[in-house]
């Protein structure tokens, strides 16, 4: 993990981003200023922020409705991302996809898909396609624990495995399919176990450490870059919210939520950063403050953002219109 | 004194009765009761949720895990599973969260369960039911929000049904699941929590006949399950301006209550239908085709269909608010076909 | 001279010529050459299919297992790739061997492929075109004969093209290859061996463009693929008994050519739409609809539709033939609308 | 494989049997006195046998397009397969079904799916149906080599294992989806690979030899009729024909046809029998030639059967017209 001060600096400042991000939806949401469904990646942070910050900037991700954080761990403007949030102009996706779908595609993000598995197929063909052209992109597509039941996930490992595509699968097992515990749904015991079938290397990682996952997303890419295969990292990590933001979450054990907690990842940061010395606390308060301050500003300026032209609701169903 | 429930609690009620009434009735789906996983650990989590909408709440400590099944996210793996069930002697109400989500068992319901009756030359019945969510209006944006009545009703072989009414979600329920063919139950999503009378005793509602919620004589309005409502707005507006609307609620769309349907349009000589999904291929034109050739000669103006647009479902609360059809655009449509009706007769009269 | 190809010929040479003028397109499916596993061992093997109806036949010979891609049995895999590899700038041709089969990658049409631009903000454009096979009277029974054109128009985002001739069928396929949308692109299992000019050359028709394939006065019959030529045969058996049809070929279901039809109602003031599908929200109640809306006033009787029956496609031949439109009751729509055209205006005449 | 004498006689009528009806269905196909697909089971024939025979009455089959093999079996009269082969009145589904559906509900058989891989959620509902109702009922789910990469599959597996569904996931694996040899599109390797991660018992056998897989199959159904546990056998087999008749084969080496008949199952099984003295060749050709006979019958009586009448067109759409 020996990282110099700016990449440090770049991932605490992308998590806590998310985390005040996630925060002040939540508690919008239940002030009832947001419209919609909030699905929130509090306790995730590290899994965006460790894995997109190890991808090029042409590289292809798909997201699911949690993607707020794979947004801004791609740099989505926080602008752009309370824009989508209250429906405005300024939007990621000009207010038609709201939180769900918010993400960039101008930044390689194919879509923060509503359907569970749904972003796995194409993210194996964006990923074949960058080969078939011989650019060297890669492909990261995001997904559930609950995920890996849909047929979708089984098709996509198997298109991936024998038309060598350059996707790296990231399951963040977060323990909870909504409500239902992993180890009640997930017979294989792990989602690794998952990839043998298909001989799609596969590893597991502590999602909590975004040093942990920064290394291996560096070696999966790498490798997806250079070999043209494809890969499965398993990311172990917790939801500390519910499955959208209204949830009661009542099925948590209490004192699951603790323990996780005393894992989270920004804490994780921290301790890994400041007790060699590579940053101070100082340093993490500035930018942890800097966030707070741009979230806040940036769901303000989304409240006084214009709302979209009635013209455009017949916009964008079709590229041409013959 | 009349009791009043939610539709919400109106389905649950009809899941709760049809489960005592018959052991053979079990639910299957993604946290319909919830807290799998956690009973043992952690007892509140039993039936943390009944599905997102809450309308299997309370069913799981009534029957137990055996009879509110939480099954992963794998849609083609339960609904198929529904029908062998169905086959070999239950009646599996399966829920599919959003209807959006159908894509991931379409095949199941397509080829198997709608056709297993008649390839096979009539020896089986598949008597399941499909609840399903559907609608706009929610801010659940493209992805939980379509309607797709339309897709289903195309199909034969299915039923299709989508109550407006608490009264009928009950009774339309009990009748899906006694019913011997696979029943496709629309729930809208904006209707949960719209309350009405609910006779606490079980009943059943045949499916296939239309209810006529408000009688009128000048225009026939057919509102597709929400616009149920939409459409009764619209006519107490449009009854000031002293044209009389008869509302029709199919609640069943395949089959569909042609015969009330037909009689109405051919009394008032005059049909508006309102259906929230898109335009294309969908129940505002089956139903339009079906006057425009069976009550062709009592109609005395154009048809009209006020739907959804021609695109996805967006989120931005005012262009969603624009997707939906409102009351001014019936109202407009109703006016229209009724002045175009006057127009048309002029020129008739005119040798035009 | 006229170069005469049947449709399948058709198809393979806009597919060759579309691979040969952008190295971006590609080609995938089950058995779309054929032989996969054998190309090393056995050369013959290559190519040993161009799937069930040889369409894709030789390709492989010209552009190799990378650009004509052998798929797993997994729609929703190779579907979803397509997608992906659209969105990173191919033009991918995936084959969904029966449309019947269209069940296994619904979500990836419904959701993704169609909804991607829209959702979020027109950012994408997915250039895909579904290749897929639909049709009754092959005795090929209820799960490989269905048509289901409905299904896919009624959803925004994509567009949907079945075309009836060779001419049209190469002239639509580089069409739609070209196109910046998702096309399904609709090929009847039997018109593959319909003969007709086609030009050498590469050409295009522009997506949405009827075509009028018979000009005529008292009557305008929409013919839905296949039904297009069962409907040309009835036009010439009216013509015998003096009545002069007009047939048209929408050719794109979505878009609609609505000028071409309305312009053709508006004149002949007679509808008969001719679909092989089922009869409940279809391509026939959808342009029937048009019609009731927006050519009403010049409506002289009712719209006829002549259909599939609301049943699966059955096996046994006498049963399917009864299943799929034909003549006489083309016939008989056409004469019964007419005679209820002149019955109505007696009616009208006689004050009733 | 000590086996009585009626019970050998009966498993060589049904081999017989089901050989003679598909080389009569080819020959008429290709006389054009057929219509429709045809798709025949040669060469499989010990798997239908020796699994089917295993089963109970009230045990339940999902089948495919290509079922003569699993109805003959299952000892649906000839004459009723003819007759649905022809679509007439006297077919086991009353024409309605032609070839690739002619299974009968009658004897549980739930259907020959024209879907490649629909059956098997199906099986494994009507297993656990018999099981919540008190009974010991057992399914199998027969399907090919290629439907294993359907997400059905993976679905149905997770589906049965999770509830403790009694379903036996049968895999003919006769080398070919279509055209795709399986060298080609199993990744994983063999069937029985691809059952791990869902825990499920899985076995492979040889699919020539109507001994071994009935063994399995005893043991399997055995198995899962007393823990209703799922299973999986892959039985290796080969399909002599094509796809379905007219299919022209040239991606077959021709070796390998002639290999694989080396180890018919009909020859393999006169082998068996007559080497120890059970059973004479003069038994065995007296019974293989009262099957041809009765192939020849049922052709001829389904040909003389009258056509379905009109009004059944737009029966059996529903149970009730409501
Ligand atoms: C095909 C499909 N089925 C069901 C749903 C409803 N749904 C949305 S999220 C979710 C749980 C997903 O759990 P997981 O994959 O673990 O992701 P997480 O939410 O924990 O990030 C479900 C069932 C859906 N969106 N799509
Ligand atoms: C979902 C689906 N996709 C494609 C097909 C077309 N199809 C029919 S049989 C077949 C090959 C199946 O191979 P396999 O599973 O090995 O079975 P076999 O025919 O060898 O018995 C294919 C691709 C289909 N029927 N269903
Ligand atoms: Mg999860
Ligand atoms: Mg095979």
């Amino acid at each position: 993990m020996i990282e110099d001060r700016d990449t440090l600096l770049g991932l605490w400042q992308r998590m806590t981003r998310i985390r005040r991000f996630e925060e002040r939806a939540s508690t919008d949401k239940e002030a009832d200023l947001l419209e919609g469904y909030i699905h929130n990646y509090s306790g995730q942070e590290a899994i965006a922020t460790g894995i997109i910050t190890q991808l090029r900037a042409d590289d292809w991700i798909t997201s699911t409705y949690r993607n707020h954080g794979h947004s801004i761990a791609r740099d989505v403007p926080l602008e752009a991302m309370t824009g989508e949030l209250l429906g405005r102009t300024t939007g990621v996706c000009g207010g038609k996809g709201g939180s769900m779908h918010a993400v960039d595609q101008d930044l390689g993000m194919i879509g923060g898909m509503g359907i569970v598995a749904g972003g796995m197929p194409i993210a194996a063909g964006a990923a074949l396609a960058a080969r078939r052209r011989g650019q060297d992109r890669v492909a990261v597509t995001f997904f559930g624990d609950g995920a890996v039941h849909q047929g979708a996930f089984h098709e996509s490992m198997t298109f991936a495995a024998l038309f060598n595509c350059p996707v790296i699968f990231v399951c963040e097992n977060n323990l909870y399919a909504e409500t239902t515990a992993v180890d009640y749904h997930l017979i294989a015991g792990s989602v690794i176990a998952m990839a043998e079938p298909y001989g799609v290397h596969a590893t597991q990682v502590d999602g909590m450490d975004v040093f942990a996952v920064r290394d291996a997303a560096e070696q999966l890419i790498a490798r997806a870059r250079y070999t043209g295969r494809p890969a499965l990292l398993e990311a172990m990590t917790y939801r500390y919210g519910g499955q959208y933001e209204g949830d009661t979450q009542t099925y948590k054990p209490p004192q699951e939520v603790a323990q996780w907690r005393a894992r989270d990842p920004l804490l994780t940061f921290r301790r890994r950063v400041t007790e060699p010395g590579l940053l101070t606390h100082g340093d993490l308060d500035e930018v942890a403050e800097r966030s707070r301050v741009e979230v806040a500003d940036a769901f303000a300026a989304a409240a006084l953002a214009p709302w979209p032209d009635p013209s455009v609701l017949l916009t964008d169903v079709y590229t041409e219109i013959s | 004194m009349t009791r009043e429930l939610t539709i919400k609690d109106a389905l649950n009620e009809a899941l709760r009765q049809a489960m005592e009434a018959d052991d053979d009735v079990v639910l299957l789906g993604e946290d319909i009761a919830g807290g799998a996983g956690r009973d043992e650990a952690y007892p509140e989590a039993a039936d943390a949720w009944g599905g997102p909408f809450g309308v299997t709440q309370g069913l799981l400590g009534q029957f137990g895990r055996d009879r509110v099944m939480d099954t992963p996210i794998a849609e083609t793996g339960f609904v198929g599973a529904s029908i062998g069930m169905a086959i070999a002697g239950m009646r599996p109400v399966p829920e599919i969260m959003y209807v959006d989500f159908i894509g991931t068992s379409f095949d199941q319901l397509l080829n198997h369960a709608a056709k297993l009756r008649y390839l096979y030359g009539g020896k089986v019945s598949v008597p399941m039911t499909v609840r399903t969510v559907t609608g706009a209006g929610f801010r659940a944006a493209g992805e939980h929000s379509q309607t797709l009545y339309s897709l289903y009703t195309h199909i034969p072989g299915l039923k299709v049904v989508a109550p407006a009414t608490p009264y009928d979600a009950k009774g339309l329920l009990l009748a899906a699941i006694q019913d011997s063919d696979p029943v496709i139950f629309m729930e809208h999503k904006r209707l949960y929590m719209t309350t009405g009378h609910v006779p606490e005793e079980p009943y059943t509602i045949p499916l296939g006949t239309a209810s006529i919620v408000r009688a009128g004589d000048d225009v026939t309005i057919i509102g597709v399950q929400k616009m149920v409502h939409t459409a009764l707005e619209a006519a107490t507006e449009l009854e000031q301006q002293g044209i009389s609307c008869e509302v029709i609620d199919p609640r069943s769309y395949s089959p569909l209550d042609t015969d009330t349907i037909l009689t109405s349009i051919r009394r008032t000589g005059h049909l508006v239908v309102v259906d929230e999904s898109h335009p294309r291929c969908s129940l505002a034109t089956d139903i339009s085709a079906l006057a425009a050739e069976h009550a062709f000669h009592d109609l005395r103006g154009p048809v009209r269909m006020v739907t959804g647009t021609h695109s996805p479902v967006p989120f931005s609360p005012p262009l969603e608010d624009l997707y939906v059809p409102d009351v001014p655009r019936i109202v407009d449509a109703v006016r229209s076909t009724l002045d175009q009706g006057r127009k048309g007769a002029e020129a008739v009269a005119h040798g035009r």
